[in-house]
């Protein structure tokens, strides 16, 4: 925790027309965390993702990126500095296979040009192969490379979730913003996710800010969780400091929501 | 004086753009398809208008509502044999058939009756009135009387009534609405019939107030009109009659400034402007796709 | 790796035989004047219709004004020849270099308009360009210009083998896969930092320079060009192309240009009904193939494994 | 009220359902449970009319009505909340409301049932006038629901209403499920939260690949140690 | 029954038909006018067949559709020449759809006659030469244009005049600009030079420009669709001096379009007058509504039918249907009584006819006067 933050958020807002989605906002992510934001419906979690990630540009506030301020960068800009993200509803290209969804994040890796591509110099051959390899390696590791040339929007359900995370890893993220990764998964599912989120944790040496409904996962594997509600954060600590924390469970998690484990 | 009449010009010539804008816009707005046909629609009801008035020496308001009705059914069978079947699939599938569709027409019409043009017979008196030195004629007041009031009745269909609901439901989402008990089918093709009595209404006014018709009379029409629901924000109705009159107007100035030639020229680019501005039209939502 | 290579060459030389095949026929006068223009006309299409699949076949952006491109291309190559005395190699380069010029102009505003009204604004550029030749007296204005032949069925083939090698090869590198996932999903393909406007711009332009190129065998095969020549419906014909073959399927469009443009050379033998047979083909093939005549898949696809994908780094998608 | 016997349902060439039975009796709540792709979705679509059996019957309170148009079961009293919620997102929150209605023509009941789903969802109240498009994932999920209810349906099809929903929400939907079915709606309720559903639900078929693999009472499935492995997350 | 040639040059050689290829806008912008063409032409043809023929062979007719498009014509061209191997095309209506052909009528000497194309540029390249084997049956441009600012100035008195030509068309421009250096050399004044675009229908914020000019007469060339739109606006915006255009006015068609009244004090140029109670004219107008339902020919009809006959004539005179005798023949032609007029081709290829005045009086043409060349 003495590491410089990652990400430094700070006093963030933006307006609807009228309405304030996100409202004087602050996050500190160091490397390596895990944290989990949560909110009732509506609270302006994904807001906070596509505020970090370039989709809208803050009406207010600042956001460092490792010391660098990156409000109102461009999505794919955002990217190449170090953070990627899943959404909420699966956006796979789905006509594409499910290699090349993943070739196509590897993109801002490879550097051979179009020039180099059109006349076939060494330099794509190289390249392309190159960027082959590691999307087999990492399909790997999400059990999809039996399915490689599938198409995207063939894969089952948990595969499209699976493929979609597959994916922002091969952006080559430092930080991971995952929305929802346990939405639509039975408990059984969501435990093999949790084992899988750890792992890459793990693997490649990632920061994580996830959304998840799922009580289950995010207090069993978050380390620090946020509290969102209408805007603002209403509470931040540990996961049982936020569990028992009176506006959590009034705006959130009701009465006794824990030994019905939701 | 000149530039009020000028003003006026354009005006009378936007009321004619936004009149068959008006039904191109309520199909697309309700099955996103652009529906090229239409001119075509447009096309035939000025026909059967003119048959009407030639031939069966039906009056103007006779052959008007023969008209509609003709194009409503045409409308509707277009629809169920062309459209229906592409309804899953991609909406450029539904273009191309739309072109074909509309060269159909053109070219079976020109089987049957050759390429030549007709002459609309004068069926409604037209007076030449002077008001403060400029000369209007009382058919163009009357065209753009019928624009603005059926744009009323459009809008009031669309946004009041049950039917009208249902279009939009269906626009955005016909399996939920079915789920709502909405019969799909028949709302899509109200939806048309309403939208081609439009181009068939529009195809008599047009037939009486610029006497010509021929089978490819549609297609430029067709095109302005579709410019013109583009310019207003496709699918919003008091959009297509904006867009009508913006590009009467703009098209009319560019020939009062004696650019004639760049009129066409004209209209696109400013066309293009409003929508590198105001990228969904001018009354459209610039509703970036939620993430 | 160096089998990749070797086919691809294997792909070329093979592409050489037919030339030459064609070539000896024309000249022994096997196949007379009225087939070789066909092909000739035939080469044309498939360029244009290649070029405009590469901008709304894999880059997904609804571009109605192709026509705008060939016009440039036709003029601007006919400038060079008829009044500059320019050779007709590089008049046609020129014709493409300015074409090019005009689709990153045109490219711009499909950074910020989508579907219709990015359609409707490629159809009015064309609709500018063509009004622009109509107005200037250099080029004849409506009555158009004389152009000498040049086009014959060498420089055509050249022309499309080059299209045809260019545009595969760009779909199947990282920049055709990024140019299709823009296609597929423009929010995700940005997030997963594909610099979404470099390549939406880069597709015009490659797109509009092989048009262009079109433009300049076109104007020197028909004697004479004139604005008239490139109206939006000259647009829709090209657009047909792309979509009966298959959206998406580089095949699939060389198909459809093959077909239709056989299929139209020979119903002006019935021009009475010529047009109401054409419309009537267009709409059965939609109605009942609506993904077109090769969905999203090339014709490679069936011939199993060992010879275009290769080639294509090994990919079937990405077509 | 419901019996479906035998059904197989296709998606071209694939077989979505492989001869599927089962039955929901007046009053009841049925949940039916399974993994990811197992054809829950493609069930209940069939059921009201969004796709069509190529073979068996579905009976509702003794008439077939496999193949009806999707307008006819509606107007029969079978309400379906599809999956993914399918909200009319460029109407009005109200709008939407009025939609679910569509085929009723008492105006009087109608304000009331208003009122009622207003009361169900304040949230909903709060927001009446906005884009349903731009509402939360949990807010179009009210919406969803509320609409359903809007018919006045006897049989509710409920397709996984908690998905993306907070805790705190999840109790609320599930409250008011059992609200509803306790007012008299009967319903169907397929779900991959389990837990939740086997806990409020009377019966429960648990489907596998396009097969009913087993079914019995919430309790009897809830103790079963196979299905707490395999559903329940150990 | 065709013959042997090589070359595709000749044909027919001892056969007993004669084959015509007919290359014309049958679709597309200008579908109408290559119909009217086309229909002209077939009435002739079947006069021909059934008055026996060419010297006894019996004409045949290959239709080939362009559709209005100059691609088109040129592979029709090359499809009517190689394949079809005709003694000589007739088309295209249109001049740039005519000039698309003429290299190809040369390359493979075919006769090429275009029934209506008026621009200079048909017969006679940019650069100058001779386009041999092309040929026309209506008059060139400049002539019109030319005998128009005459009678402006002559017989009307005019000094002052405005000019709406139709822009989209060459026709129109190289009338438009004969007329304006003729009416200028005569010491007139051109007030006012507007353009409109073919196909469009309100015409109203240009002619309120020309309004403001205040001219004494204004000269339209264009074509009776558009023009018969001009007129009744122009009339109906209070504009009441003379109005003069060309044989493009010609169909009845025009008078429908504008009505009787709003053409009086108005004036063509044109190669014959329906009215006139000529044998040859009234003949064809007669046989002409006959095989067409009661329809009135216009010029493109009258062009048509005579190119049959101008083309039917050089064939009987060169006694054979070798190509280059045909276009011998074509040079030669002489005072050759047609619909259009009497008709010498003159060096380069154009045809030498007198062109007639005529006034519209309640929607009739009545004869003015008659200008030789
Ligand atoms: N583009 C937009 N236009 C208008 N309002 C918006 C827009 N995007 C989000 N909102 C509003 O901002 C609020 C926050 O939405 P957001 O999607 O961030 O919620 P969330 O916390 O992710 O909820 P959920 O858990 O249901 O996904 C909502 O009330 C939503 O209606
Ligand atoms: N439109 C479709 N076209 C083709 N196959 C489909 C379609 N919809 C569903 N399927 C397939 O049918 C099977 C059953 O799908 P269904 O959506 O009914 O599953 P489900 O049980 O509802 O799963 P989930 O829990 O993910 O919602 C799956 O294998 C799915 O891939
Ligand atoms: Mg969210
Ligand atoms: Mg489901």
């Amino acid at each position: 925790m003495e590491d410089k933050p990652i990400l430094h958020v700070s006093q963030v807002g933006i307006n609807f027309g009228g309405l304030k989605a996100v409202d004087g906002f602050n996050l500190k992510l160091y490397p390596g965390e895990l944290i989990g934001l949560i909110g009732p419906n509506g609270a302006g979690k994904t807001t906070v993702f596509n505020l970090l990630t370039g989709v809208y540009t803050p009406t207010e506030g600042e956001i460092m990126l490792n010391g660098e301020r990156i409000n109102g960068l461009a999505p794919f800009k955002v990217t190449r500095k170090g953070i990627s993200r899943t959404f909420q509803n699966v956006r796979l290209f789905n006509e594409q296979s499910v290699l090349d969804n993943v070739k196509v994040a590897y993109h801002s890796l490879a550097r051979h040009s179009i020039i180099s591509s059109i006349f076939r110099l060494r330099n794509h051959f190289i390249g392309e192969q190159e960027m082959e390899a590691k999307a087999i390696d990492l399909l790997k590791i999400f059990q999809l490379d039996k399915v490689k040339d599938e198409k995207a929007k063939n894969l089952p359900y948990g595969g499209q979730r699976r493929l979609e995370i597959a994916r922002a890893l091969a952006a080559g993220p430092e930080l991971l913003l995952l929305d929802e990764p346990a939405a639509g998964m039975n408990p059984q599912e969501t435990n093999d996710l949790m084992e899988l989120i750890s792992f890459i944790r793990e693997q490649f040496n990632l920061t994580i800010l996830l959304i998840e409904h799922d009580m289950k996962l995010v207090m069993g594997i978050c380390e620090r969780i946020s509290v969102l509600d209408h805007g603002l954060l209403i509470a931040e600590g540990t996961p049982d400091e936020v569990r028992n924390h009176p506006k959590v469970i009034e705006a959130y998690l009701g009465e006794e929501v824990i030994s019905n484990h939701a | 004086m000149e530039w009020l009449q000028q003003l006026f010009n354009g005006i009378s010539l936007g009321s004619i753009y936004a009149l068959i804008a008006l039904g191109y816009t309520m199909v697309y707005g309700i099955i996103k398809l652009i529906n090229f046909v239409h001119g075509e629609v447009f096309m035939i009801g000025s026909f059967t208008g003119f048959y009407a008035i030639a031939f069966w020496g039906l009056g103007f308001f006779p052959s008007l509502v023969l008209s509609m009705t003709v194009c409503a059914v045409f409308g509707v069978v277009i629809e169920r044999v062309a459209y229906k079947r592409l309804r899953n699939s991609t909406r450029i599938a539904a273009l191309i058939t739309a072109i074909g569709v509309s060269l159909f027409i053109q070219y079976v019409v020109i089987y049957i009756r050759g390429a030549q043009p007709e002459a609309y017979p004068n069926v409604l008196p037209n007076r030449t009135l002077d008001i403060f030195g400029i000369q209007i004629s009382s058919q163009s007041l009357l065209i753009l009387l019928v624009s603005v009031v059926l744009m009323i009745i459009l809008q009031f269909i669309v946004h009041r009534t049950k039917i009208g609901k249902a279009m939009r439901a269906v626009s955005f989402d016909p399996d939920a609405a079915k789920l709502m008990g909405i019969n799909v089918n028949n709302t899509i093709s109200a939806t048309f019939a309403i939208g081609s009595a439009l181009a068939g209404a529009a195809g008599v006014i047009f037939g009486v107030y610029y006497t010509k018709i021929d089978p490819l009379m549609g297609i430029i029409p067709g095109l302005k009109a579709f410019i013109a629901a583009v310019l207003g924000g496709i699918g919003i109705i008091p959009g297509a009659v904006v867009g009508g009159f913006v590009l009467g107007i703009v098209e009319t100035v560019v020939s009062a400034f004696g650019f004639s030639l760049w009129r066409d020229a004209a209209a696109f680019i400013i066309l293009i402007l409003i929508l590198i501005f105001r990228p969904s039209g001018i009354f459209g939502k610039n509703s970036k796709e939620k993430v | 790796m160096l089998k990749k290579v070797n086919t691809f060459w294997l792909a070329i030389i093979l592409a050489f035989v037919f030339y030459g095949v064609i070539q000896l026929l024309i000249s022994t006068a096997i196949i007379n004047p009225f087939y070789s223009n066909t092909l000739i006309f035939i080469c044309i299409n498939i360029i244009l219709a290649v070029s405009l699949h590469l901008v709304i076949g894999i880059t997904g952006q609804f571009s109605i004004g192709h026509a705008g491109f060939l016009a440039l291309g036709a003029y601007i190559s006919a400038i060079m020849t008829m009044e500059l005395g320019m050779p007709f190699s590089l008049a046609l380069v020129a014709g493409g270099i300015v074409a090019a010029l005009a689709g990153l102009v045109v490219g711009i505003p499909s950074l910020r308009l989508r579907g219709d009204y990015l359609a409707i604004a490629t159809l009015g550029f064309a609709e500018i360009i063509r009004i622009i030749f109509l107005n200037i007296d250099y080029v004849g204005g409506a009555a158009g210009m004389q152009v000498t032949h040049a086009t014959t069925w060498t420089t055509s083939f050249l022309c499309l083998l080059l299209t045809i090698v260019v545009i595969v090869n760009f779909t199947n590198s990282r920049h055709g896969r990024a140019c299709i996932s823009i296609r597929e999903n423009e929010i995700a393909a940005d997030a997963m930092g594909i610099n979404t406007t470099y390549y939406k711009v880069t597709a015009f332009v490659i797109g509009s320079f092989f048009a262009g190129i079109a433009g300049g065998l076109y104007a020197h095969n028909f004697y004479i060009i004139q604005p008239v020549n490139f109206g939006f419906l000259k647009s829709f014909d090209i657009l047909i192309f792309v979509v009966l073959g298959g959206l998406g399927s580089l095949s699939g469009a060389v198909i459809s240009a093959i077909l239709l443009t056989v299929v139209s050379t020979f119903l002006q033998e019935l021009p009475e009904t010529r047009m109401i047979i054409y419309s009537l083909v267009l709409v059965m093939v939609m109605l009942y193939r609506p993904q077109g005549l090769m969905g999203t898949r090339e014709i490679t696809d069936y011939f199993g494994k060992w010879k275009w994908k290769r080639i294509k780094g090994g990919n079937q998608y990405g077509g | 009220m419901l019996s479906v016997e035998e059904i197989n349902v296709y998606y071209g060439n694939i077989k979505a359902l492989k001869g599927v039975s089962l039955n929901v009796n007046e009053g009841e709540i049925v949940t039916l449970i399974g993994a990811n792709g197992a054809g829950k979705s493609t069930l209940l679509n069939t059921l009201s009319g969004l796709l069509k059996p190529k073979k068996g019957k579905i009976e509702y309170f003794n008439k077939s009505i496999a193949g009806k148009p999707a307008q006819d079961i509606v107007k029969a009293g079978i309400s379906h909340v599809p999956e993914g919620r399918r909200v009319f997102a460029n109407m009005r929150v109200e709008e939407n409301l009025e939609l679910g209605a569509y085929l009723r023509k008492d105006s009087k009941g109608i304000r009331e049932d208003f009122d009622k789903v207003f009361e169900l969802f304040p949230r909903l109240y709060e927001r009446k006038k906005q884009l349903a498009g731009t509402l939360s994932g949990g807010e179009q999920q009210m919406l969803a629901m509320g609409r359903a209810l809007m018919a006045k349906p006897k049989l509710l099809l409920l397709d996984e209403p908690s998905m993306g929903l907070a805790p705190l929400l999840v109790k609320t939907i599930f409250n008011i499920i059992e609200e509803i079915n306790r007012d008299g709606t009967t319903i169907l309720l397929v779900e991959q939260n389990a837990h939740m559903a086997l806990s409020i639900a009377t019966r429960a078929y648990v489907i596998e690949t396009g097969s009913v693999i087993t079914s019995g009472t919430a309790e009897k499935l809830q103790a079963s140690e196979e299905i707490r492995q395999a559903y329940l997350g150990g | 029954a065709c013959g042997s040639g090589d070359s595709g040059a000749t044909s027919d050689g001892g056969g007993d038909t004669i084959h015509i290829g007919v290359n014309m806008e049958l679709s597309g912008a200008v579908a109408s006018y290559g119909q009217s063409d086309t229909e002209g032409i077939e009435l002739a043809v079947e006069e021909i067949n059934e008055a026996g023929g060419i010297d006894g062979k019996q004409v045949k007719v290959t239709k080939v559709d362009n559709k209005s498009d100059a691609a088109e014509a040129t592979n029709a061209a090359i499809k009517l020449t190689s394949q079809d191997k005709v003694t000589a095309i007739i088309g295209a209506a249109t001049s740039g759809n005519t000039v698309a052909q003429a290299q190809i009528a040369n390359d493979t000497e075919t006769v090429l006659l275009s029934p209506s194309g008026t621009s200079p540029n048909v017969t006679i390249t940019d650069d100058g030469t001779l386009n041999e084997f092309v040929f026309r049956t209506s008059y060139i441009d400049p002539f019109q244009g030319t005998v128009a600012a005459n009678f402006a100035i002559d017989d009307l008195g005019i000094k002052n005049a405005a000019i709406l030509a139709d822009n989209a068309s060459d026709y129109a421009k190289g009338l438009g600009s004969a007329f304006k250096e003729t009416f200028e050399a005569a010491g007139g004044t051109v007030v006012s030079e507007e353009a409109y675009v073919a196909k469009d229908t309100d015409f109203r914020s240009t002619l309120t420009r020309i309004q403001s000019a205040n001219p004494e007469f204004i000269f339209i060339p264009g074509y009776y669709e558009e023009v018969g739109l001009i007129i009744k606006q122009a009339r109906e915006m209070g504009i009441d001096v003379p109005l003069m255009g060309a044989d493009g006015w010609d169909s009845p068609t025009l008078v429908e379009l504008a009505g009787a009244e709003a053409l009086n004090n108005t004036f063509i140029t044109n190669h014959y007058s329906s009215e006139d109670p000529d044998e040859t004219i009234q003949n064809f107008v007669t046989k002409f509504k006959e095989k067409y339902d009661g329809a009135s020919p216009n010029a493109f009809h009258a062009l048509g039918y005579d190119s049959v006959y101008l083309l039917a004539d050089a064939i009987e005179r060169a006694g054979s249907t070798e190509s280059t005798a045909i276009k011998d023949a074509l040079e030669e032609t002489k005072e050759i009584k047609l619909v259009s007029g009497v008709v010498t081709i003159d060096e380069d290829h154009n045809p030498i006819k007198s062109a007639t005045i005529l006034e519209y009086v309640d929607g009739k043409q009545v004869f003015k006067t008659k200008i030789n060349p």
